[in-house]
């Protein structure tokens, strides 16, 4: 087993692996932003070192300065959380050339994986369902037009190397096509400074689903389920839930079997999810797969019993998965809310500053993820998400009455945060009914006036 | 600043409702914070306790108590030496005088040997870290006296 | 900056709602920062807010604005009638004198009538609670002036 | 369903029950003294009834003030929760007298099984294994010394309507048989007013183990494993467990055949727990059964997937139980830390007091169930416990694992509490081997010391 573990992440992420840590006996060495000082990773890894100033690009995005403390403090593995560095082939790379092990998949799958076009291409060639579209990046506007009629409109143009909503287009019909794919090929350049895009088909309201995946270092994969995540706002996630209201035993072993297929495909190893479009007619098709843990994975581990963040540092270590598929089946419903500092109802105005009352809510079934306290100012330098609030219930009803109950115990003072909005989503009749898709909490917001608007 | 009017800020202080009070004023930093009444010690045990109180020493702790001293501090993460090579002399020793420019110190970092130049001129007066000691960012290493 | 400005700045940071001050002139730069009394009312919501502040009307509130009277308070848990039977007269109105031992009210409580009579003597000043209300152990019933 | 909910308790398990009550959407009615008005059950109650002054006598336990108070206020049921009037025969007939549903068995349940003598001679008929011992009070010293010589020494003299080790006698000898027999008895006439008095052989370094028992109105009764309580000070629990490390599979499904045998033989409806003596040759003996929810119902819980409360609630309700025992099945481990206001280490010595600081731990698998916050002040009239604090892991290992973590976080200032005892005990080598009977906390506490140590 790993005897001390470089936590190369701040936050709550930092903190949940820094748990994970204790309960394994692993020592851990957090690293820090000058504005992270008083974050309980800071204070409660077994070491803390100052990583640079308050900006993320010298500080959390500084890959030398996090090995160099690795190195200095003998880390035996880095443990990248989300974000960040942890979907960089070239930070895992450098960790396996300083012998330090990186705990994810290998820089290889991490490359192929973060490349939209060619995973798509990997996956299908795999066996996995994907959205009609362009092979490859988009030679010329010939080439555009002629899939754009193949494939029918409505299409949509993305960003090769994209994410986060960044160089994407919807085109209904040529003209807004050709216009689609000159602005979105200028924001694709300068925001990941590459400018191939890609086109697919445009699936009406889809839901987001999404499905974790697990592999050892041997060949074993496994998959514990979906994730439903369509509500999203400009591709941020608000609430997650597992399983999903719309996805029964059998789909759920389809989807399963296609996206274990997928990622044996590439061998792949350790935590991953594999994102998938599901239209109302019960097609799915691969979106992306994301080579890292997310931050929705407390629900999958309140589902399936099981710790992922100790089974990515298990498996890195280099034992054997050591249970299969038939091993594993899910127990009740859960749900998470993100509690962010932020206005939602005000466009998600960001609201940094000092937390001056919590009250955490408790009893059966809940669980808090979260770095602050009480008298912890929130900087204003990072992630607006400060905590995770998750309910577990015998089933979907029961984990929904449980979140609102704890979100009416839940009490933050001083800062704006998400919770009025979770506190009227919670109650809201299509919410409960689970008739959502991935536009709806963009239409919801426009809607539905929350008391506390400004 | 007057040591009497140091001591009249500290009871003014005290007798509000103030947590926390700074200056900086002509090389003098003065900083007072206050606890809200939380001052009984938690009696120490054998296993652990984890806090939420302050557990990281910042570097202004270490320069507080060096007025108009200047603390040159690490300006990336890795091991600091003193000397080019182990059986060198060390770049600058205690008491010695500094220009600008000067190589004060090494930082190693990914195998990569960084020599650090001062950016300051004066005398070394305190060289606050070990030979071969691994240094954070923003870690006082030197402290430096400008005007001497 | 002059120490008794400086002085003065603290003492009127102190005296308003602020919690964090900071100016930086001339290199000099203070900074004052206070924790906040939390007296601020939370904005309404439509959905229900749990709340650690104290939410249970006391006695003493009520009372409290009534100085020089004593109030009299429920004995028992139960519903408060003023007369002994529905269609009766009460046993007592505001304005009345009333002596030791004189019934005031009744409390019902297990389907059983608790005539209560009274420790005190003087004048009904007011009567808090209306017939038929259910009220709780110490909740101030009536009010007596015993100088009157 | 229920409609109005009377809680007719305080502090934790209060909160417990208006927790669950807020998830089932059923107002309620909290009762409290005037020590208890700034305790979170009385803040979060949809009504809140003071009931009397600090004193337990003329408050939680004044069944007056308490069915007034359901009354008034239309109250439909009434939950005792545990202590105070939980077990009173009287109270359930009061409640039912009212027309109000009390939730827990009948008043002749109560009664029959809150006689230790009589409870004992009920389940030795129905086929459950008791201590070998007097059938029923003891009559005369010829009987006592007969019996003791059929069973053999040492035996145990204990007083018919006692509890909390008042009225008890260790014998080994007919020496001490008799003297015992005289100062038992005039300790129970003092505690219970009531000097009778039996006999049982005693059981050499039994475990305590309880069986969750759990019946709807209509005789549909199963069990939910058991709990392993042996961690006792003066028969006061401090740490419990489900399963327990020496109950196997068979010896459960056993154990929980047998107990439920002898609630059946009752017809015994809603929450029970028959608690068993073990012996290390797997020999289990009928103790007493606790006609109501006990305190460390919670590690039932987390194993289980399965909210007690809100089963006590539905089945009071008249619904039936809907499941058998084939749909029950266990899910890792839990372990419950009480968490109280004394100085263990100090004989228990109670520490009521202002809470200046409260860090309350979290993560995946931590729960934590109180009634109180920062800033809260813990009366001294009531018991010493204000939280309980839970850890479930996948096993045994982990949750134990979980637990030291978790209370290596929790953080509670300004009083003392049980948390530094918990700390070096979760550590204890026999502790975490599981070697301890119901005698080792006592033996343990004499031999170890705690750090801070006053």
């Amino acid at each position: 087993m790993l005897r001390r573990i470089l936590v190369a992440n701040r936050g709550e992420i930092a903190l949940r692996i820094i748990r994970a840590c204790r309960e394994l006996n692993i020592e851990t060495i957090a690293v820090y932003s000058e504005a992270d000082r008083e974050s309980l990773h800071t204070k409660w890894a077994d070491r803390a070192v100052c990583i640079g100033p308050a900006a993320s690009q010298r500080s959390y995005l500084n890959a030398q300065n996090i090995l160099a403390a690795a190195i200095t403090h003998g880390a035996d593995a880095v443990h990248p959380g989300y974000g960040y560095l942890s979907e960089s082939p070239l930070f895992a790379e450098m960790c396996e050339a300083h012998n330090l092990v990186f705990i994810g998949p290998s820089a290889e799958h991490i490359e192929l994986l973060g490349d939209k076009a060619r995973a798509k291409a990997t996956m299908r060639e795999a066996g996995v369902p994907v959205v009609p579209g362009s092979r490859g990046s988009i030679r010329d506007e010939t080439e555009l037009v002629r899939i754009a009629e193949e494939v029918g409109y409505p299409v949509m143009i993305k960003a090769s190397a994209g994410g986060g909503g960044k160089g994407m287009r919807l085109a209904r019909d040529r003209g807004e096509l050709l216009k689609g794919y000159d602005t979105a090929r200028a924001e694709a350049a300068a925001a990941f400074n590459n400018d191939a895009i890609y086109l697919e088909k445009f699936v009406e309201a889809p839901r987001h689903i999404e499905i974790q995946l697990f592999g050892d270092n041997f060949g074993n994969i496994v998959h514990f389920g979906e994730r439903e995540c369509s509500l999203q706002r400009r591709h941020q996630k608000l609430i997650e839930e597992s399983p999903s209201a719309v996805v029964d035993d059998r789909l759920r072993a389809e989807m399963g079997r296609v996206a274990v297929l997928g990622a044996a495909a590439v061998n792949y190893r350790n935590a991953g999810t594999m994102e998938f479009l599901l239209d109302a007619s019960g097609n799915f098709y691969f979106m992306e797969m994301n080579t890292r843990i997310q931050v929705e994975h407390p629900v999958t581990e309140m589902v399936y019993g099981i710790d992922l963040i100790k089974e990515q540092i298990r498996v890195a270590s280099g034992e054997f998965l050591g249970y299969d598929q038939t091993d594993i089946s899910p127990m009740g419903h859960a749900i998470e809310c993100r509690i962010n500092a932020e206005a939602v109802q005000v466009n998600s105005r960001p609201s940094p500053g000092l937390i001056r009352k919590l009250f955490v809510p408790g009893g059966y079934g809940i669980r808090w993820d979260s770095h602050v306290y009480q008298g912890y100012t929130i900087p204003p330098f990072y992630d607006s998400m400060f905590a995770k609030l998750i309910a577990w219930g015998a089933d979907r009803d029961e984990a929904i009455e449980r979140m609102k109950r704890a979100l009416d115990e839940l009490t933050v003072e001083g800062i704006d945060t998400s919770i009025p909005f979770h506190r009227v989503m919670i109650r809201d009749a299509q919410f409960r009914e689970a008739q959502f898709s991935t536009d709806f909490l963009e239409r919801w917001l426009n809607q539905t006036e929350l008391s506390n608007k400004e | 600043m007057e040591f009497q009017q140091i001591k009249d800020l500290i009871s003014l202080v005290d007798s509000t409702d103030i947590t926390d009070f700074e200056i900086e004023n002509k090389g003098c930093r003065i900083r007072i914070r206050k606890e809200r009444k939380e001052t009984n010690p938690v009696p120490s045990q054998r296993v652990e306790q984890l806090t939420l109180e302050p557990v990281v020493s910042t570097p202004e702790q270490v320069v507080e108590t060096y007025e108009g001293l200047v603390a040159v501090t690490a300006p990336m993460v890795g091991t600091f030496y003193r000397s080019p090579a182990p059986d060198a002399e060390p770049f600058v020793q205690v008491g010695e005088a500094i220009t600008q420019g000067q190589i004060l110190y090494i930082i190693e970092a990914m195998k990569m040997m960084n020599e650090i130049e001062s950016e300051v001129k004066g005398v070394v007066k305190q060289i606050l870290v070990e030979n071969g000691e691994p240094v954070e960012y923003g870690q006082p290493l030197l402290l430096i006296d400008p005007k001497a």
